[in-house]
């Protein structure tokens, strides 16, 4: 599967970006200071093989990892940011969009579209944190409600891979009502039992924490991922004393009762499809081994999917 | 306490006052000076209200004399009995709720509360909800939903509390509950920022199928200060970051954020905290009118169709 | 009004029990000490006029001072508890049942009828704690059952007062399941938009406190009444160290966020009546003053039903 | 570890199992004793099973080596993914569950889960659920309401905690909200008791359409040594109390508790675990079966009617 064909519906006006893959070099893992060699690395999905420390991960990249492959098809795109307030700061809003547009080679910090896992039909919708710290303005909104219509419409499943750092201060209250509309757009999801299933990434944080991200039917994360609604800073400038050791990360939340599980990247292709099929009463669909992969997979945490009894 | 650019108003009415004392007392004829001063005055008045800095507003909106939503409920609503509790964790009296009566009609009412000095602000945390508060909101929203009685929220607070136990208790996931909730409510919704909406924490308890705003109220994203924090690594920018961030009640109008702008007396609610509440009861009587011609259903398409138009962006033509 | 009046459905075969009037005599309040003429003691409700404490209340005293005057119709008394396992400890089922019999003049710890109150329809089921502790067993948990249904058909709003040691051992798990057939009964009422009030007394405890006390549209509770799941021996021995000053006392619990409000007993009549006038959008009802309320009554607590605005 | 009880029959197998090894190592043929000797055990496991006091079921019920509630998940379900938290406090270990599969139909199923170790019973408080374990099996609820898939609960517990924690956090509240969330479910519900059926902590999870036994489990309103500590003021008459308070499967079937007592193999479900799984298995399949037959309100109906029945007492001819 090429990359052209994952973003066959990206409008032609648009270039593309990098391309996202690692330089052909041997990188040092931030957490276990290993070295990993990076083709082994992204075979991996960006997990160090040694410690299981989760890189970021670009959005291609992501849905690659997720979905079958060559069946994702992106809806998004089509709309584009404006500068409603005329917001000027050290610098005009306008500038700052140039800037990440020409960085990611998108139109916004979502790109969503339809593909099926496991042969199941899902709606995606992935966050890029690359776009302006994947902040939530005007098109964020309007790109994860018409997923979320289009999901309902069209009768699919729908996930949603969160990866942000708030609400976008450029576009005001704009962009604070845009928790609102998406919670909304859920509704008609829920009236017709499907799924929606939310991937707390690192970090999620902000509006998108306090909003959608927060209410899938099922909402799991990767490893200490940084998630909460207030940021670190100003949470030390409130209380002035130092935050306890693993606050805000995914392990913190699970154990708080706010994570259905925390899972390893490795396994979202399988549990996701699983939990979508089981979600939805359709057979158990047998998920391909993803080809990227390079290592064999650990066993999941708290359940199993392996056939028994 | 008189805010920095409301001294010069005050000022001239302690000078008309200590004249008025004179005439009196001196028994010199002073009438027409005075007369000429309380023209002064109100020019005065009206030359500084009706230009008003966003970062101004900021600070009436914050003003501590400014009426809260208990002295709105006490004046607008007849037969308050306040309820407690979120039924999982515990008592948050940074929100306050319960049963009334809007001229009769009952109705479920909820406030972000601020203290109305010190200890009741310590009492009150600021008016900032932890995830129980927000919890208790949720309780008294399914109430309504439950017995059919509109939900008429009151918004008032600097933004959920930031700290530790806070988040441990899931502030994120508790505002994005009570977001949901109330889209699904099958009762009429009006929801009034009357002093600070601040973020989440506000948006929380503010998904109506009316949004009214105080006119010196604000609502946004972010404070300014945080906003001036992040962008200028300066708290102390917060009077830029006010201007940039288009938070007033006038400015939201124009993005259709807010369906209607609430008047305020001349020197703002604090100034004549009846006048600000007959106006809101007005208001919402009008709009609670409107709202009850729609079945259960409708309320919900209305609320949601309100909240669909809301961003701004254009469209790519390929 | 006579009492007469009071249980006129009363089934003819049962004998009045004590006549639940306190002797005319000086008492002393178990909390202040304070000297109290008990003629006084029964106008201000049991309420001790010093210090507000509030003994324990006979459940024909406590209809008196809630309903309009007259208008109590009881429903309840038709059905007798059997021995369905033969349940012998120190001695016979039997033999305990007939002496609660005796010492209460009823057949169960619950007392229900129809009344008006500010000339609103209610049901009301009020428990005595003096048959067998206001344990509930098969006959408790019909006659609050048939209480709902009853309420849902005739259309009124429904309130509980609560007072019980929990489940009654000697009808085993018989006893427990009433603790779901009340619930199933309330949906009845939910569904017709008919309020149900609980007011919690002291003690209300174990399977009544986990089940139909709990769940009430509206939870209000007596000042200092001992409320919870376990009892605070079995607590103390699990776990092994004192219990917190005021734990399982009404105000405890509200502010641990159970409780809607703790609300003084004089004051129960007016509260209410305009709390099931508001949940049923019925114009505000004038509350007649209680007859036998000596002095002026206090301020409410944590909200004012006074007109105003 | 053998129960008192049981120590004929284990010391029995074990002289039997020395004779078979001295069988073999002496060469001297002791077949006919050894056939003799294990038709002596069958009869001797018979008589004692088909003889069990009330007591010997509790201690039966809370045999160490019994399957727990993962147990049965793992061999009855396939694809269990199981589901962590309460979205309000905390994750309660004492209470599992997730989706699932039972011969492909997607279910949720929900257990009450003892440890199999001393280290996993402190982990999970010995099966007894604090607040946020029932709050955590009301979201499991919810899941399967939403997504109409049938319930399956799997009851095992002393009781709900009796702690102070437990209590500050309402306990009480819970397992009435629990009971109601029940009530309410328009799915199929089913429901088994596997080991200890207790109190208010079971009933939390027990309202169902069905309510399933297993031979030697037990469900009372107390537990044998508190109704002893009450009554007799001496927790060891537990074994008096349990006599009184009949509190086996087969006492409960009288009383219409439960709708089907599960077969344990000979010797209980310690002995063959994978035969009282298989035979819970076919119960649940059959029950499914019957329910999936009626439709939302119709189960809604059903459930209700069942726990309608329930209590003894008798009319007054007046
Ligand atoms: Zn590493
Ligand atoms: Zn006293």
């Amino acid at each position: 599967m090429t990359l052209e064909r994952f973003f066959r519906r990206r409008p032609p006006q648009q270039k593309e970006g990098t391309s996202d893959d690692l330089p052909d070099l041997w990188g040092k893992c931030p957490k276990c200071n290993a070295q990993v060699y990076n083709k082994e690395l992204e075979q991996n999905l960006r997990v160090c093989p040694t410690c299981g420390y989760h890189h970021r991960m670009p959005v291609k990249k992501r849905l690659e990892g997720l979905v079958d492959a060559g069946t994702f098809e992106q809806t998004s795109g089509k709309i584009r940011a404006t500068d409603p307030l005329e917001f000027v700061d050290t610098e005009p809003y306008t500038a700052r969009l140039e800037r990440s547009r020409k960085k990611t080679g998108r139109e916004g910090a979502v790109v969503a579209g339809r593909a099926t896992m496991g042969g199941l039909k899902v709606m995606l919708c992935v966050m890029d944190f690359e776009f302006n710290g994947g902040s939530m303005g005007s098109v964020e909104g309007e790109e994860i409600t018409r997923s979320m219509e289009l999901a309902a419409s069209e009768h699919r499943a729908l996930i949603l891979v969160a990866a942000s750092g708030g609400a976008r201060m450029q576009e005001g209250a704009l962009s604070l009502m845009q928790m609102a509309k998406t919670t909304f757009a859920l509704e008609e999801l829920a009236s017709l039992r499907l799924p929606y299933i939310t991937v707390l990434t690192d970090p999620t944080t902000g509006g998108v924490a306090a909003s959608f991200a927060a209410i899938g039917d099922v909402v799991i994360a990767e490893p200490d991922a940084l998630i909460g609604f207030a940021g670190q800073r100003v949470i030390q400038q409130t209380v002035r004393q130092n935050l306890p050791e693993g606050f805000q990360r995914s392990e913190f939340y699970e154990k708080k009762g706010f994570i259905d599980a925390v899972i390893d990247r490795r396994e979202h292709r399988e549990h996701l499809t699983q939990l979508i099929a089981m979600l939805t009463n359709q057979p158990r669909p047998e998920v391909t081994a993803l080809v990227i992969q390079a290592d064999p997979p650990k066993p999941p945490r708290g359940g199993l999917f392996g056939r028994r009894g | 306490m008189a805010l920095e650019f409301e001294k010069p108003i005050t000022d001239l009415e302690t000078r008309i006052a200590e004249l008025k004392t004179y005439g009196v007392t001196s028994a010199v004829d002073m009438t027409e000076e005075i007369a000429l001063l309380e023209k002064r005055l109100e020019r005065l008045r009206l030359e500084t209200f009706s230009t008003l800095t966003r970062w101004q507003r900021v600070q009436l909106a914050r003003a501590a004399g400014r009426p809260t939503a208990l002295d709105y409920i006490a004046n607008i609503f007849t037969d308050y009995q306040e309820l407690h509790g979120d039924r999982a964790y515990g008592e948050d009296a940074a929100i306050v709720g319960g049963l009334a009566r809007l001229e009769g009609r009952a109705v479920i009412v909820i406030g972000q509360q601020k203290g109305r000095d010190t200890k009741e602000n310590i009492a009150r945390n600021f008016g900032m909800a932890h995830p129980e508060g927000f919890r208790k909101a949720m309780r008294l929203m399914d109430m309504a939903d439950k017995f059919g009685l509109p939900l008429i929220t009151l918004v008032d607070t600097p933004g959920a509390y930031p700290g530790i136990a806070a988040e441990e208790r899931g502030q994120a996931w508790l505002i994005a509950q009570s977001i949901q909730k109330m889209t699904r409510l099958r009762v009429p919704v009006i929801c009034t920022v009357i002093g600070e909406g601040g973020s989440g924490g506000a948006l929380a308890v503010a998904v109506g199928n009316r949004v009214l705003i105080l006119e010196n109220a604000v609502y946004s994203t972010i404070s300014p200060e945080s906003c001036a924090a992040i962008i200028w690594r300066d708290a102390k920018e917060a009077e830029k970051a006010a201007e940039a961030m288009k938070l007033t009640a006038r400015d939201l109008e124009k993005f259709n954020i807010v369906d209607q702008v609430i008047t305020e007396p001349k020197g703002g609610a604090h100034n004549d905290p009846e006048a600000a509440m007959q106006n809101l009861k007005t208001a919402l009587l009008e709009h609670l009118a409107q709202l009850e011609g729609l079945d259960e259903s409708a309320l919900i398409r209305d609320r949601a169709a309100r909240f669909r138009k809301l961003g701004v962006f254009e469209e790519i033509s390929a």
